[in-house]
Order: structure tokens, then sequence, then C-alpha cells
């Protein structure tokens, strides 16, 4: 496949000639390599921010420089996506300036914002998800370029010149089908990448990452790191928020951490452990060794058995035992996404046969599997997971609504409502007001009532899907608990993620997927994240080769 | 870096009809269309003269304006149900205008100031949709009982049975005139034009313009859009402002047509109108949609509702088919839609 | 989040006032108990069909039931039909008026099931859907009754349904209430309840929590059908005749008071007692503009209007102003 | 005060011909100063908001109700509960109506509808396809109107009704599609019977501009004044009407009367232009039926003597 050399550049030169300035007029500012430039692009001082009763921001100060890379840690909810609307000018401070190369200013506006460079690839992507993938790269781009006014011819020349440019630099394909794919027909990892393509379309000085590798496989992480160094290297600064630290000190750069609404530390990333990065997150000591301690029980619980979903995946055969935690991991095309909503009834199987406890079922829709005791937590939890208006109850008694009636089909509301408190005990949701909308609560929170929903039934089987995908540290820690302690129970859990240390930590055994089939299976005890990840890659005669370059 | 493999990911595996089908859902519009005509001409063989075709095109010309403004809205992600009353609004007092003050006004003028109002209208809604931040449906209820209220209530309810010269002149004026065999005279008038002159624009306006990608934007999903530095209330304001002028367009030409301005007439079809934008293939929701579907969805209800005599359905009898038919065709556009997923 | 509280206190302070004006303008003759009795005679049937929208708006997925009076005027024409083609309205008043009522509930089930398997099974898009089978069940009435108007008649069980009253209350308004309360319980009670504004805030997580999502579309407007069956019933006990073509302008009326009522158009809110009482709101004012001998164009004015100036009231949070607000905590 | 309160309720207020209406009753106020007598109607063509109307004007107490039905069986319930207590009730247009006191017709139905088909046959030279327009198959006076009309055609064994009984729904725009549709079926039809007030304007349309004025004939119910154009250019043969302000000043004059607790006998005097020597027969229900003697069949010659 064709890579422009300098793709971004050629974006840079493209949008100073939009814009009306003469190419070199810029050039004095523009390329700014290593060597920092003497004041800070983009300074927040003394931020507030309050959403009616909640103080969000208290006071946060930081300054980011070109050609820096800067990781803002913390807990969910302790106020990072709020820090970034308030640069990418969604949201205005309520006390505080922001000064953007060197000039102050009380607030900024999207049009604004975007015309100084800063590029925000959001936590929820942002994508519109009825356009083109060509038009969400670069439609934006000729947005900023006429200063948001709208009255303006569009350019459909120069429309595909910048998507085809930004698609190459994230390693997405450039020919006219893809140019012209409607985005929602996407798999969510490459709306990941769209997003981030749309970002480094135009002449960027900052690019703010919230969360961008959530759905993201290892070797596409690895593609994104390298055009993080490439921008880098053209002086451009890219902040991001993660919740995954080891990616963190695979970019390097400078650590920025908040806790409720406050700087707490900011230093080199190489001044801070792990463990001690953890420590200021949370305000607590959290150790990562492995959860799983149990071991599985006699007795197959399930089996899948030539189960196959072309072009998706073909023959998979594989077996749990009650009690054991199975992992599967694989590239994001290597099929595991769709054998897990296969297992759900969500996309079923169209050959093939499943096992539980011996007896043979054929699983056609949700329903269905949660009859059979399968449950099922997706990977998408807003989309497909939550009620986000209803309450926590709500939420929580979802899958028991019609046992919960009595004789008469009036739901009996004071049982629910204690089954969803004891949930919400289990699940430590940091609230006891289970009639809070679960729209109000953080992503961890948010994670722990999909969960929690199932212990409501206690499914034989429980397929959790991505189970801690943009969730922080400290929530992470409760959900692995409570996934041992199913176990425990006697529950069969299958995992699926491409987080590879959650596996090797939690799993009894780990499947490697690879187009489409079930390609080596590992003791999680006695591999290592390098095994995993050659395995994933492996027999693939395309990717090896690239592997090796 | 190569990413070869997310190619073959790319949905594939279906037929290349249902692919064309999926991008482009107005096919089986014209399907249906085509259908239809053919079904009709072997009923009754006196449906294939050109004097159908041109009475046909001459009834599309007030629905299709109205269409193609519920069109844009629709692809914005919104509703609106009050441009009949608009169009009644702008048709009646404009009339009244002309016949009472300035009888001498150049119908260039009217249609032009006809069209203004109407936008203005729809600049009230638009302005309303934007600040009380609430679905467009619900607004434009309120707005359409407002303005026929105001219409009805202060400005007036006579009908005015003899239009100003210019006026009637513009109704009569013929694009062409052919003589039958049977020595009827056969007449396309000239405000025919004004639809595909319409349809042209609003095709270019949303094609070719930022504007046009910042409709289909907005019907994608409001909230990114405002993000990515889409200004709302501008959008608000000119797609309502537009859908307004087409209402006022559509009523000058429909009070010119008629020979007279009834203040009662047009509301009520809204309904009608929507159904046949959403029979042209955009969706209910907002975000897609075209153009030409929509020409194609208008052209669906009124050849379907002009061919009853023409296949002797009784009176009352109808009903029945007219519905029995946009359920048929309703049910087998979601037929070809969830054979594609 | 919410502000429920807020939009049921609203319209109670308008029903309050309107009574206010009414009695001032009027000078007491609007609360005569006749006046009052009238008015609550009146509004049943409309507000049987708001009830209507409301459940298919909340069930999501632009839900929303057009079909409603043209049902109403089936059922009641179908029911006249056929129980008057083997029963005499007058010579056995209880068995005629039983069956006729038996028959026009079902109809409006029937009526109201096929649009939920329509809805449900081929994915119509309830609009596109609603407004074929309005034409459908219009067309279907005035191919029974041949356009012409079919005489019920007034056996003493639907004349009082129609016309008696009950402690000085209209037996159709008690009848009217009860319907309501039922289904606010249904709402609020059952599974069906739960499940219908679950499914209409998140319809794919309903399908991933493994809701009978066709069921409960299909029960939805199939009660909403079941109350358009009673409000054909109603309109015949009130009128005697039935026709095909009564109650044109309900359609949008129904939809305005679903609205007025805070029942929000994208799915998953809505409040029984809020559409009552915006039903009420509507009749008292409608009342009241005729009292005051203003033209009916006045009405749809003043309704427009004040459909908008509720929209204002609650965007720039009004009541807030004038309620004690407790602000809920965010985590 | 004391003086007795009439209220007359129209099918549709704002339309020419109860704009027309209106006059009378303001002319019968002007008369009659020993009464109150307003007009009302609905904003929309809706029986049901017609009967909301009626029912609020109930209770709020008025003692003279005249009444033209948009739907008479529609309010049959709700009349008798009005007469139940005590409203004089007199009705307009509905021949068919059981609870009223007295209904008041301009003519007899089927006179009428026999008189516009026989000045139909005559303009057709008795042959030739003919058809009917009607504002929809519901609507019963319509429907008797081209009923005689069909009887009375049988006397003419040459003329072929086609395709009968278009609905109009009142709309000029969409009779005229209608039209235009018949003249591409049946090229040769030769005759028009209309109904519904709006029907000769898009009939007439319809032929005006297919250049067949004076070639196929057209009849039917319509105003002088909005017909004048296509009458003027012979797209419309002849329009039968009855005037709406004379009807207007008739009921309330009944009404007043009744009020007043006197009878109506037959060949009474109601003091209004054409209703001067009624007929009064019994009506379907307790009530009478009066009919006047109030048809006008114009056409080009004489349509200026009627200018409203
Ligand atoms: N629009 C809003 N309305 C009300 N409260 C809000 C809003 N946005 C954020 N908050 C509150 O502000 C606080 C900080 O939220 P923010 O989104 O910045 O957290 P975060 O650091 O991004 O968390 P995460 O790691 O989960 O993304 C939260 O407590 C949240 O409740
Ligand atoms: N419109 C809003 N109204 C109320 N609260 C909001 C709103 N938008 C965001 N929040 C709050 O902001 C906080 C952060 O939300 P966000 O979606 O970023 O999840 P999160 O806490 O960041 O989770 P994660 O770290 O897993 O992404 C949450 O507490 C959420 O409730
Ligand atoms: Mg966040
Ligand atoms: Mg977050």
């Amino acid at each position: 496949m064709r890579v422009p050399r300098k793709p971004a550049r050629v974006a840079t030169a493209r949008v100073l000639t939009v814009s009306g300035e003469p190419p070199v007029s810029h050039a004095s500012t523009s390329p700014m390599t290593a060597a920092a430039p003497a004041r800070p692009f983009l300074e927040l001082r003394g931020i507030h921010k309050r959403f009616g009763g909640v103080h969000a921001l208290r006071g946060v100060s930081f300054s980011i420089a070109a050609g820096e890379a800067y990781h803002l840690l913390g807990e969910n909810g302790c106020g990072k996506s709020t820090v970034i609307k308030i640069m990418s000018g969604a949201h205005a401070p309520d006390e505080g300036e922001i000064v953007l190369e060197g000039r102050s200013h009380r607030a900024l506006d999207p049009i604004q914002s975007l015309a100084a460079g800063i590029e925000t690839v959001y936590q929820d992507l942002s994508l519109l998800p009825n356009l083109t993938v060509a038009e969400n790269v670069a439609l934006n781009e000729q947005l900023v370029a006429h200063g948001g006014r709208l009255a303006r011819l569009f350019d459909r020349t120069r429309l595909k010149r910048t998507a085809e440019a930004a698609l190459a630099t994230v390693g997405l394909p450039t020919a006219r089908a893809y140019l012209n794919a409607i985005v929602s027909d996407l798999p969510l990892a490459q709306r990941q990448l769209v997003a981030i393509a749309r970002a480094i379309a135009t002449r960027a000085r900052l690019v703010i990452m919230d969360e961008p590798t959530t759905s993201l496989t290892r070797r596409e992480v690895d593609n994104l790191i390298a055009v993080v160094e490439r921008l880098r290297s053209e002086g451009v600064a890219v902040l991001f928020v993660t919740h995954k630290l080891d990616e963190c000190y695979r970019i390097g750069g400078h650590a920025i951490v908040f806790r409720d609404g406050q700087c707490v530390a900011q230093g080199p990333l190489t001044d801070y452990s792990k463990h001690r990065l953890t420590e200021l997150m949370t305000g607590r000591t959290i150790d990562s060794q492995r959860y799983r301690t149990g071991a599985p029980q006699a007795g197959e619980l399930f089996a899948a058995d030539g189960l196959s979903l072309p072009p998706s995946f073909a023959r998979v055969s594989f077996s749990l035992r009650r009690g054991e935690i199975l992992g599967i991991t694989g590239l994001a095309d290597s099929g595991r996404n769709e054998l897990a909503t296969a297992i759900a009834g969500v996309t079923p199987a169209a050959r093939g046969r499943i096992r539980i406890d011996g007896k043979v079922e054929r699983i056609g829709h949700p329903a269905h599997a949660i009859r059979l005791g399968i449950g099922y937590v997706p990977e998408d939890r807003l989309g497909e997971g939550l009620f986000l208006d209803k309450s926590i109850f709500e939420n929580e008694i979802a899958l028991v609504v019609s046992d919960l009636a009595n004789a008469f089909g009036i739901v009996d509301k004071a049982k629910g409502r204690a089954l969803a408190g004891r949930i919400a005990q289990d699940m430590r949701l940091n609230t006891g007001d289970i009639d809070l909308p679960v729209g109000a609560l953080s992503g961890g929170n948010q994670q722990r009532v999909l969960i929690g929903r199932w212990l409501s039934i206690r499914p034989r089987l429980l397929v959790l899907h991505g189970p801690t995908v943009g969730v922080d540290v400290g929530s992470k820690d409760t959900i692995y608990r409570v996934i041992q302690q199913l176990a425990e129970d006697g529950m069969g859990l299958i995992i699926i993620s491409d987080d590879l240390p959650e596996l090797l930590q939690n799993c009894d055994r780990i499947l490697v997927m690879n187009a489409g089939s079930v390609v080596a299976e590992y003791d999680a005890q006695a591999t290592d994240e390098e095994e995993l990840y050659q395995a994933m890659l492996a027999s693939r005669p395309d990717m090896q080769t690239e592997a090796a370059r | 870096m190569s990413a070869t493999h997310l190619q073959d990911a790319a949905p594939s595996r279906r037929s290349a009809f249902l692919d064309l089908v999926s991008r482009r859902p107005e096919i089986i519009t014209f399907i249906i269309l085509l259908a239809i005509c053919v079904a009709v001409s072997v009923i009754n063989p006196a449906f294939l003269q050109p004097s159908s075709l041109v009475d046909i095109g001459r009834a599309s010309v007030v629905m299709g304006l109205f269409a193609l403004g519920v069109f844009i809205i629709l692809a914005a992600g919104g509703i609106d149900v009050s441009f009949t009353a608009i169009a009644a609004f702008t048709m009646y007092s404009m009339t009244l205008v002309v016949k009472d003050h300035v009888p001498d006004m150049p119908i260039a003028l009217v249609l032009v100031l006809a069209t203004a109002g109407g936008a203005l209208l729809g600049v009230v809604n638009g302005l309303l949709v934007h600040h009380l931040r609430v679905p467009s449906l619900i607004v434009t209820i309120g707005t359409q009982y407002l303005f026929r209220g105001i219409l009805l209530a202060f400005i007036g309810t006579v009908w005015i049975m003899s239009l100003p010269t210019q006026m009637g002149a513009f109704g009569r004026m013929p694009l062409f005139q052919f003589e039958s065999g049977d020595g009827r005279t056969i007449t396309l008038p000239f405000y025919f034009l004004v639809l595909p002159a319409a349809a042209l624009l609003t095709w270019w306006i949303l094609s070719r313009t930022l504007m046009g990608r910042a409709i289909f934007a907005l019907g994608g999903n409001a909230s990114v859009a405002e993000r990515l530095g889409y200004s709302l209330k501008t959008i608000h304001i000119f797609l309502f402002a537009y859908a307004g002028a087409l209402a006022g367009l559509a009523g000058i030409i429909h009070a010119a047509a008629n020979r007279q301005a009834n203040p009662f007439d047009l509301v009520g079809s809204e309904i009608n109108v929507i159904a046949a934008v959403v029979l042209g293939g955009a969706r209910i929701t907002g975000g897609t949609g075209t153009v030409l579907g929509t020409l194609l969805g208008v052209l669906l209800i009124v050849v379907v509702n002009s061919v009853l005599v023409m296949v002797g359905i009784p009176s009352t009898w109808q009903r029945v088919v007219v519905g029995g038919f946009i359920l048929l065709a309703a049910g087998f556009f979601m037929f070809c839609q969830k054979k594609n997923n | 989040m919410r502000t429920t509280g807020g939009q049921l206190f609203m319209l109670v302070v308008i029903n309050a006032a309107l009574l206010a004006v009414g009695a001032m303008i009027s000078g007491g003759t609007y609360l005569s108990p006749f006046n009052l009795q009238s008015m609550a005679g009146q509004l049943p049937e409309i507000g049987f069909l708001a009830i209507g929208v409301m459940l298919a708006m909340c069930a999501g997925n632009g839900g929303i039931d057009l079909s409603g009076i043209a049902l109403a005027n089936l059922s009641g024409v179908a029911s006249a039909i056929i129980v008057g083609s083997f029963l005499s309205s007058t010579d056995n008043e209880t068995a005629f008026s039983i069956a006729f009522i038996a028959v026009a509930l079902l109809t409006g089930l029937i009526g109201g099931t096929f649009n939920g398997l329509l809805i449900s099974r081929l994915n119509i898009t309830p609009i596109l859907c609603t407004l074929g089978t309005q034409m459908l069940f219009t067309g279907i009435a005035v191919v029974l009754s041949d356009g012409r108007a079919v005489a019920v008649g007034s056996p003493e069980l639907l004349s009082q349904i129609g016309n008696g009253l009950f402690l000085g209350v209209p037996i159709s308004f008690l009848i009217f209430v009860s319907a309501a309360g039922l289904i606010a319980a249904l709402l609020k009670f059952t599974p069906f309840g739960l499940w219908l504004m679950l499914m209409g805030t998140n319809p794919k997580a309903a399908t991933f929590a493994g809701f009978p999502k066709a069921r409960v579309l299909i029960a939805t407007y199939a009660t909403s059908g079941l109350l358009a069956g009673l409000a054909g019933v109603i309109i015949a006990a009130r009128n005697v005749n039935v026709k095909w073509d009564y109650g044109t302008s309900y359609l949008l009326i129904a939809i305005l008071i679903a609205v007025m009522a805070g029942v929000r158009p994208e799915g998953g809110y809505g409040r029984v007692i809020c559409v009552v009482m915006a039903t009420i709101a509507l009749q008292l004012m409608s009342s009241l503009l005729n009292f005051g001998g203003l033209s009916n164009f006045v009405r749809d004015f003043a309704w427009g209007a004040l459909l908008l100036t509720f929209l204002a009231v609650g965007r720039y949070n009004l009541v807030g102003l004038l309620t004690p607000n407790k602000s809920r905590k965010l985590v | 005060q004391d003086k007795p309160v009439i209220a007359t309720v129209v099918k549709i207020s704002g339309i020419p011909w109860f704009d027309r209406m209106e006059t009378g009753v303001t002319q019968f106020q002007k008369d009659n100063p020993d009464v109150v007598a307003t007009q009302y109607g609905p904003a929309t063509a809706d029986a049901a908001q017609q009967l909301q109307i009626v029912n609020d004007l109930v209770a709020k107490g008025v003692n003279g109700l005249a009444v033209v039905p948009m739907d008479p069986s529609v309010l049959e319930g709700t009349l008798k509960r009005a007469m139940d207590r005590g409203v004089i009730v007199v009705t307009h247009e509905a021949d068919n109506q059981k609870n009223t006191h007295a209904d008041v017709e301009a003519f007899d139905n089927a006179d009428y509808g026999r008189a516009l088909n026989e000045r139909l046959a005559e303009c057709m030279g008795g042959k030739g396809k003919w058809t009917t327009f009607v504002g929809s198959v519901g609507s019963r006076t319509h429907m008797q109107w081209v009923g005689a009309g069909e009887e009375n055609a049988k006397k003419h064994p040459d003329m072929v009704l086609v395709d009968k009984n278009n609905e109009s729904f009142d709309d000029a725009n969409g009779t005229y599609e209608k039209a235009k549709e018949i003249l591409r079926k049946h090229p040769d039809i030769k005759g028009f019977q209309t109904s519904a007030g709006n029907d000769v304007l898009g009939v007439g349309r319809a032929i005006d501009e297919a250049g067949l004025s004076g070639k196929v004939c057209l009849v039917g119910t319509g105003l002088p004044n909005p017909s004048a154009d296509l009458l003027e250019s012979g797209a419309i043969t002849a329009i039968g009407f009855w005037d709406p302000q004379k009807a207007g000043m008739a009921m309330n004059s009944v009404a007043k009367s009744l009020i007043a607790g006197k009878k109506i006998e037959d060949g009474a005097d109601l003091g209004v232009p054409g209703y001067e020597k009624v007929k009064v027969v019994k009506g379907p229900g307790e009530g009478v039926l009066i009919i006047g003697n109030g048809m006008v069949i114009a056409d080009k010659a004489n349509y200026k003597e009627y200018l409203f």
C-alpha cells in the first residue's frame, strides 16, 4: 500500500494556501522539531467549571508545549473530559483563563479552537454516522478554512485529497469505495481510526485524544504510536487521555495527573512508576498482581462445536468448565467480536452446535440465550447496554422484570429495589441512590451497573465483551474482583478483550483467534503478552512481513 | 502499516442489486412507480396518452415544492408540519395585498415577495426550534395552529374568487400547448417549471455547499455537529427559512393555478407530503435521502391518487385502495432494506 | 434530569387559571354544574385518542399513532352494522348495548394489533404505517356504511354511558378517568410498562437485554387501538349515530395534547396523568372561547400560542422559579 | 338581560356561503331588537368541532339554536339533550333530523336535483355521457340531489351515466384534477352535474382549460359571484342555489316564533322572501319540516340579478 511520505505536512501546506496566507509567511512559526519554543502553545490558568451542583474542575493549571506528548491521567469523573471540552471550545470555563499562543482568552468557541489548530478525538468519537468516511475525515477542514461560515461552496476534489492523505497516515485504505463508505457501516475500531484521521487532516498544532485506543488492537495502537511520533517530529503537541498506563510508557512524554477536579501532579513520565501513578490517581494503593486464584470445577458447562458464521468466523470449537474463565483475543477483524455476539444470540451462528450442560441448543435470539442462562455484556455499553435516561434501579432489574411480577402481573417494586440495592452494593457503586439516572454516572460506574444487571439472574455463562474498556484503575479492580467471585460461585465466564494484561491476570486459558479461526490456546499462567501478540499476528503472511519490517 | 485486511472487512457478500438498493432506496420507489404505470396501462390503455403525463406533472408542482422543503428538514433530523399553514398564510395575505393595495405589482415581484414572506415565517420556526431546544415536530405543530389562527382570526376568511389579473394570467400562461386527437387543448402551464428549478436548486445546495453538508451533519448527530463547529443556529434558521420559502412559493402557485385564494386550503395535507418524502427513501429519523427520491415519492402519491378513476375504482373504495397501497409500498420498502442487513 | 413534577404542576396551574378566567368572564355560569358536566362529557373521546398517541410515542423509534380517530370511527361503524344486523337496539336494549361495546372494542383491538404487527414484524415506520392504516380503516368504514351515517339508537345502557350521570359526574368521564388510571397502572406496575419505557429510551439495549420487543410493540399499538375502540363507543353513545368522517380534526389535536403533556417524541417517557390534565386544559380553553363568543379561529391561535408558551416555560425553567427545586447531586 | 338568545351554528365559519348566512342573521337581529341573534361556527369542517360548539352553547344557556348540521346524525344526541333542557332547536339542510322542533328547507331536495338535471339534459340535447360529483358520499343532501338527477335522466334514454358520485371534498383543486381525469378517460363526455359549492369551479376550470367551453355542459350548485367568470366563458352552463341569507333569516324567524310559543302552520308566511307561503309537513321526528320556495337556477343571462 502506498504511504505518502509526510502526509501531515502535505495537509499543512494545503491548509495554509486555503486560508489565504502564502505558505512562506508561516514557515517561520510552523516547523518546530525537538527544540521547544520559548512559550507554551497553550496554557490553562486556574480553570474552574461547575455543572449545577457539581464542581468538576477546581482550579486546574497546566501548559502544553509544541512537539510534546502529554498524558492526562485520572479516575473516572475526575474532570478529564471536561478540561478537554474547555480546550476544544465545547464548554466555557466559569473562572480562569486560557492562554493560546500568548493571547489570553476567557473562553474559546469550537471554530476558534479548531482554527488555532486544536484538534480533538472525543471519547465518543464524535463522528457523523450518516456521512461518508471522506466527509467525516475532511469536511471539517473546509469548514474551519471558511471560519465556520456555511454559505460557501464545498470542494469535492479537495475533500478527496485531504481525506486520502489523512487516512493513509493512520493506516486506513484510501480506495474510492472506502472513501465513500458510510461510517455507521464500519466496525468500531475503524471508526476510531477515522476519528483520529479527522484530527490530523488539518494543520493541527495540538491533537487531543480522549481514550483513543479503547477499541484498537495492539497492532493498531502501534500504528497510532508511529503516527504520534511523526506528529511530534513536526512540532505538533499531543495530549492523551487514557487509562492504559502501559501505553503511556510506550509513548513517553509528560504525565498530568488529575484527582477530583484538581491537578495533583505533573512532570516527565519517567519520574513516576506505574505504582506511583496509580496511587496519585486514586489516592490509595492498588496492586496489579494476578487476580485469578481459584481453579475451574470439574464438568463441562458449555461447548462450541464447529461454529461458523461466514465470512466472520468458521469452525470454532472450544469448551468451558464450570467456574472457568476463558479469555478470547485476536485482532479486530479476527472474528472474535462476531463470535461473542453469536454466543449471545445477537448474530446467530449459521452452522455448528452449542452444548450447554451437555444438551444441544440453538440460540437464535438474545432472549433465547438469556433463557438458557447465557449472559452477555456488550462492548458498546452506551449504545447497546444501558438505558441512560433511566434509573439505576430500572437498569438493574431489566432482565428480571417479568420474574418480579406476581400472579396479577404486578411488578413487586420493593423486591426489585432490594435486589437493585444489593447489586449496587456488590458492585460497589459509589452512590447509594438507586433512583439516579445511569446517564449521571461516570463510565466506570456505568460499566458496573451493566455487569451488575447480570447478577440479578446469575447466568450459567457470562460473556464479557471488553469489560473494562474506558474504565479507570479503581473500577477495574472492582470489576476484576467481581469476575473472580462469580467464577468462585461456579459461573463460567468468557472474556473477549484485547487488553492482554487483563486476560493474563484473570483467565485460566486464553484462545487466540486469527482470520476467523482459533489458532492457538494458552494456559494463562504459562504465557505472556509477547507470545499472545505473536499468535495474533501469526499465519497471516502479509502481516508477518510487516512485523518484520 | 498496511491495512489491506480492512478492505475485505468492509461489507460485501450481498447481491449487487440489494447493495444498490441500500445505497439508493429511491430505486424501489421508481420500481413501484413503474409497476403501477404498467399495470394501469394494461387495465386502461387510455392512460397512455401525453395528457396523462401533463396532468400528473401539473398536479405534482405544489406537493413537490412542499416535499422538497420537508425533505431538507427531514435530512437535518427534523420534521415540519407547519408548511401548509405558512403556504396558506402567505398565499392569502399576498393576494389580499396585491388585490387591495398594489393591483399592478408585477407577477415576478409577487412571487418573490411570497417566497420572502414564507421564508420569514420559516425563520420564526427556525428560531423557535433552536432556542426552545425541543423536537421540531412539536414546535411546528404549535406554529401551524398559530399561523393558521392568525390568518383566519385576524387577516381574513373571505375567499378571493377573482384573483388579481397578473396572478390569474400567470396561472394560465402555457409552457406548451397542443391539441389532442379529439380537439381538446392540453396545456402544460408555465409554472410547472418552478418545480424542476426548485429541485435543482435544492440538490445544488445539498450537494455543493457547506450548508448542504452541514444539514446532513445535523441530521446525523446534532450535538456532534455542534462540537465540530457547525453553527446550529445558522443551520436551523436556514433550513426552516428555505422550507418556508418553498411553501410560500407553493402557496402562490396554488392560488394562481386554482384561480382563487382560499385561506382554508392546504392545511391538512401535511401528513401526505411527509409520507411522500418517506416513500422517496428518506428516513424519518433524518440524515438520509435524496432530492430525486423525494420527487419520485411525490410522483408515486400523485399517480396513485390520479389513476383511481382511470382504473375504475368506485369512490367508496378509493380510500381502502390508497391506504392499502401505502402499506404495501412501505412494506416492500422495508422488506428490501431488511434483506440487506 | 427529570422535570416531570414541573410539567404536572404547570398543567394544574393552567387548569386552575382557565377555570378562574372562565368564572370571571361568564359571571359564574362557566363554573355551573351543567357546564362542568358538559365539558367533562366532551373530553373523553379525544382524551382516549391522546393516550393512544402517548403510548405509541413512548415506544420510541419515531412511534406515533395517526390512525386513532379512523379506528374509532371504524369501530363504531363496524359494530353498529354487525350488531345491528342481528339485534335491534329498541327491542333488546341491554343485549344490543353489550354486543355493541364488545364488537367495537374488539374491532379497535384488532385494528391496533394490525398496526403493531406491521410495525414490529415488517418494520414499517410507524408514521407511514399508521397513515396507511388510517386511510384503510376510514376506507373500510366507508365501504361498510356506503358513506352514510349508521344509526346506533339510544338503548338504555349505551345512552347511560353517553349521557348518564353518576353522583353528578358524567359516566363517560368516569370511564375515561378509570381507563386512564388503568393504563397508568399498567405503565407503572407491570412488566409491560417497564419494558415499554426502557425500550423507548434505547431499543438496541432492549434487544441485548432480551426484551420481548415485538410483543411489547404489538401490545402497545393494540392498547392504543383498544382505546380507539373505547372512543368509538363513547362517540356512538353520545351521538346516537356513527359516521366514518367524524372528528377529522382530532388527529392533530391528539398529538397536540400528548406533546403538551410532556410526552417525549423520541420515546421512553410519558405520564398518563399529564395527558389527562392536558386534555382537560384544552377542553377548558376551547369551551372558554365558545363562552366568550370568540371566533373559533382564535382558538387555533390560542392553542398554538399555549403550546409554544409551554415549551418556553419548560426551556427556561420558569417553573423552577416558582417551585422549590431539589437539585440532584451527580456522582 | 331577559331577551331570548338565539344562536345560529353553521357548518364552518368564514366561507362565503355562511358569511352570506351571517348577513341574514345580522339583518334579523336588526329587524328584531327584542331577541339576541348571533352566529357561531367551527374553524374546520368537522362534525365533532361543531358538536362541541353546540354543547358549549347549551351549557352557556341559549334559548334557541338554529343549526345547519355538518352531519345531522352526529348532532342527534346533543340536540336531544338540548331539547330536554328546554332549548328550541331549528335546523336547516337536515330533513332527516329527528331531534329538532322544526327543520327549514329552502325547497324539496328531490325537486332541486330534478331541476338541475333537467337543465343539464336540455343543454346536452338529451343525449351523451354524463357524470355526477358529490362533496362526499356521506353527504345526504348531495346524494339526494344526484339521486333525483339520476332518476330524472331516465326520461332521456340516450343519456348515459358514467363513473358516478365522484367525491370532491368541496376542494376546487381536487375536483379539477378529478375532472381532468374523467375528461381523459371519457373523451366523449358531454355533461357534469355537481353538488358541493366549489365543484362547479373545479370542473369548470378543467372544461375551460381543455377548450371545451360550450361543448361540455356543466350544471351544479354554486354561488353567483365566484362562478361569474366561468359562467361568462361558457364553461358553466347553469348554477343552482338558494340564498343562505334568506335561509338564516327564516331559521331565526321560526326559532323566535317557537320560543314565543307559537306554532308554524302550513302556508304560513315567515316574513322572508322565498318563505312567504311555506309547506309544513311532519318531520322524521316529533318536529315539523318547513319547506320554502327558495330555489334559484341561474345562467349567463340572469346570474347578475343575484350577486353575492
Ligand atoms: N454536562 C455535565 N453536566 C453535569 N455534570 C457534568 C457534566 N459534565 C461533567 N460533569 C461532571 O463533572 C465531573 C467531571 O467529569 P469528566 O467528564 O470531566 O470526567 P472524566 O475525568 O472525563 O472522567 P472519565 O475518566 O470517566 O472520562 C463529573 O463528576 C461529572 O459528573
Ligand atoms: N450531559 C450530562 N449531564 C450530566 N452528567 C454528565 C453529562 N455529560 C457527562 N456527564 C458526566 O460526566 C462524567 C464523565 O462522563 P464520561 O462519559 O466522560 O464517563 P467517564 O467518567 O469519562 O468514564 P470513562 O472514564 O470510563 O470514560 C460522568 O459522571 C457523567 O455522568
Ligand atoms: Mg471522560
Ligand atoms: Mg471518560
